[in-house]
């Protein structure tokens, strides 16, 4: 692959470490934690060694976090099982609109069973603003659930502030960290949040694992039932090479992260300068300094995200796109929508997002290849001059 | 997820542009929903002598209206506006199902196209 | 590992062709699927060439398989995704006494929100009798699941009977195949199911894959709900690895399965025998005849499963019990029970589940060790002569 | 799951048997609930001389009891009394929390089997 991967927030090359850690579980150390046999023993005591260096990533005890498949997974749990446990509090849950899909959709599926669901409004840069919280709240309120920072724009959340604010009123928090670990310091009892999500595939382990933060003594219904698993919690034979995986990435990621936010922070400020200055209208997205590290986010006005990353991938670039082209709608970010960004300037995003092994040199060539492919796209559209007698409209209605 | 073939007239697009004083002018979708085609016609003695397009959109987009000009120069306009969303698909390779509204925002357009001069033929 | 492994339903060592198809989704081909650009754009390739090995192996069409994390994942997908998505039918669902925990337990769940669940009793052998399932099934009944077969007793269900009953009555039907995948031949269209779900580590595919088959056009409720992976049905980032291993484990499935369940049916016909012959007071559990290849199961009189377990783990012998040693309650088997077998007699529960790494030489060191740690045992035991004065109780209600 | 200890007194269990005319005689648990220890001990001068068991169970049940009979010898019937289930499990190098019912039983057992003795002896 001679290409330049800028989209460590789809997903990561696992380290050779990790892999390496991995390696004996396939077919060696295969056994069933639940066996009482050596070899299921010997499972037993990796998944519960992989559980400590996960708990030491998030500064919270090993009994604290539940494995689950995926981040998706943890989220839906969260949401879920939260909701469904404490709806004797209160049937109203609280989510922001900067939300990942995996929790935005099952706060929708509680919507249809009952439950009120609040979507808090952030500003133009992406921000949850702690007053609106403080509005938002009420008596009935068992779950406030705001990510801790934005993978399509940056932006960290003030999760401190916004836990208090549930704390205070008698709400669960919980924080979908998915796109923050790896990048950020995390810590649950500094945060003074109930419930975390983490996935092992965003910090150079596999894919596979992925945990839920549950604060000791806090209820949660399962949102996979059957077995003793995770303490009755998550039921499934465990999937120990990747949790091992994720203990050794989370071990990694614990040692390394001061020097890799630096890194990132640095290759990340050349990226945005560089193209703020050689692109014109070209916007940078989420917050300016309250973001991940790391992370360059953009929207480039009169031409298409998808048109960007495939003429970008042709000079092996590979980028992502929050204008959804993955989704069947072809609508523009909700993301970028709920920060005031214009549907059609919404339809130009851009995200680079940067990982260990980046390097400075990637990021010139990248200042290279960009601005010439937006150049090349602008010549192509109708809006080469401006936006023109495009109006604002709210919603998109395709035709077929 | 894409032909060689649309990858080709997505690359090296033909027929960019807008003709000056062109006898037919066809615009089709909205940039909220991510797709504009814009596609102008020169007509001779019922047939389409030339043909050009701006578009903002996607990939699929972009080789759909190269395609589309492409197909329709030296066709009567009862030949091209018999060309379908599905005879652009297949000529490009075919599309991803999610991307098959692009095909139809192609023919479209150039549809708007032929309308026009046809208009403006009346009208003269 | 000089032991011998007698516990292939707990979960299987990888094959190595299995490994070697993994090996370079991890480091190389690590892109995300939903990614357009060629690496992204390669691991889909390489998860739909897994989705359609996976479809063969059951007989359906690659569109009609939905990947999962687990059989557990699979299982309550299935229970309460078509419950949900199918309650207008009606709010009753039937399953069946010998049903997994990840069926049990998620029916327990639906109970609490409302729904009527019939739990069908089974004969001594453990079959579901056909008129039993005729006479339960009700206008309001949206689903029946039913086991393929046991893990933990062997006995193997009259699916097609039971699945034409529920169509008859416009009830879908899911299958857990998680025990036969592997060892019996599957074919969705025969069998007439509408559901079935299979988990790839039990047959020698990775941990962290798994299937449901979903008939097209069949609605279900996501289980997980998030992005637009799985056809918008199961969100998270795809485990590629684990799923390309998956695929090649079916592919081997598909062409080994008649020469492996040949050679465990032999074996496990001679561990039988050599087991009823040797030992004194030892019963067969499940049916003597329609029954897995591979699975020799019994119930030991005056002596107890785990303590046999631990005696033949100190010869290298690995083996499971459904005594339920790993469940905290200490409760006998609720399978073994629903068949009729006694509280005290279902203690004494030992099930040896054979794998393609089994030789006749492990057999006969088995027979060889097995009467020995039960002569052990039972100098031990204060029942030696017999049960006594013990009675039948139905329950037991712990202490402490 | 389980300590060499506990693991030692499974597969070389002490004190295996039923002491013939035993002082006294101790059986708690419910084979249908997977445990049953029955204990018989042999008291001299108010010390306990001797003391076997027979056990319906798991590994750490076995354990417990091979572990009980042997902290009884030589101790004095209140000394014996004043064992307790963590006594037990300490002894044996620590219990799974899911498998400490089993030393409670082998307390309850030890302590079943004195009152037996001290009844005998009031009857007597
Ligand atoms: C019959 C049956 N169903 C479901 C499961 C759960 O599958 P998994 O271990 O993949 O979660 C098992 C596990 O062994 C099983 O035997
Ligand atoms: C913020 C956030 N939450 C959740 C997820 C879902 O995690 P996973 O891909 O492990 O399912 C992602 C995925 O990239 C994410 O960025």
């Amino acid at each position: 692959m001679g290409a330049r991967y800028f989209d460590y927030m789809a997903t990561n090359p696992m380290r050779p470490e990790v892999l390496e850690a991995m390696m004996p579980f396939f077919r060696e150390r295969y056994g069933n934690p639940l066996s009482l046999y050596e070899l299921g023993q010997n499972a037993k005591g990796a998944l519960e060694e992989a559980r400590s260096k996960v708990a030491q990533l998030v500064g919270a005890k090993p009994q604290e976090m539940i494995f689950t498949s995926s981040g998706a997974e943890a989220n839906n749990f969260a949401i879920k099982g939260l909701a469904g446990a404490h709806a004797k509090k209160g049937r109203h849950i609280i989510v922001s609109k900067m939300e990942h899909h995996s929790i935005l959709n099952p706060a929708r599926a509680l919507e249809k069973e009952g439950f009120a669901v609040t979507f808090l409004p952030v500003d133009k840069n992406g921000l949850v603003d702690p007053a609106v919280l403080e509005k938002a709240i009420t008596n009935e309120t068992s779950l406030v659930s705001v990510i801790h920072a934005s993978p399509e724009v940056g932006t960290i959340e003030p999760i401190k502030e916004l836990a208090a604010i549930a704390r205070k009123n008698g709400a669960l928090f919980h924080t979908d960290a998915v796109a923050s670990a790896g990048y950020l310091p995390l810590d649950v009892e500094a945060l003074g949040v109930d419930a975390m999500s983490i996935s092992a595939h965003e910090f150079y382990g596999p894919k596979g694992a992925a945990a839920l933060y549950l604060k000791g003594g806090t209820r949660i219904l399962p949102l996979i039932y059957g077995g003793i698993q995770e303490s009755g919690r998550r039921a499934g034979t465990e999937n120990i090479p990747a949790i091992v995986g994720m203990g050794k990435a989370a071990e990694l990621t614990k040692a390394e992260l001061p020097e890799r936010a630096r890194r990132l922070a640095q290759m990340r400020d050349r990226l945005i300068s560089g193209v703020l200055e050689k692109i014109e209208n070209v916007y940078l997205t989420g917050h300016p300094a309250q973001r991940l590290p790391g992370l360059a986010s953009f929207c480039v006005a009169f031409i298409e995200g998808e048109a960007m990353l495939l003429m970008l991938a042709a000079k092996g670039i590979y980028a992502a796109s929050g204008s959804a082209c993955s989704s069947k709608a072809l609508k523009a970010s909700p993301v970028l929508l709920s920060m005031g960004v214009s549907a059609q300037l919404a339809q130009g995003s851009i995200v680079f997002s940067l990982g260990v092994e980046n390097t400075g040199e990637d990021i010139e060539y990248a200042l290279g290849e960009f601005p010439a492919a937006v150049k090349r796209l602008r010549e192509i559209s109708p809006y080469a001059g401006g936006w023109g007698k495009v109006k604002e409209t709210d919603q998109c209605i395709p035709k077929n | 997820m894409y032909s060689e073939k649309l990858m080709d007239h997505f690359t090296n697009p033909r027929n960019v542009g807008e003709i000056p004083q062109a006898d037919g002018v066809g615009e089709e979708g909205n940039p909220t929903c991510g797709d504009v085609m814009k596609i102008t016609i020169k007509v001779e003695n019922g047939r389409i002598t030339d043909a050009k397009f701006r578009t903002f959109g996607c990939g699929a987009a972009i080789a759909v209206s190269s395609m589309v000009t492409e197909m329709v120069k030296g066709k009567t306009l009862e030949e091209a506006m018999s060309i379908t969303k599905e005879a652009v698909a297949d000529a490009l390779g075919g599309l991803p199902p999610q991307k098959m509204h692009c095909s139809n925002l192609g023919a479209d357009a150039l549809r708007l196209a032929i309308e026009d001069y046809k208009k403006k033929g009346t009208a003269k």
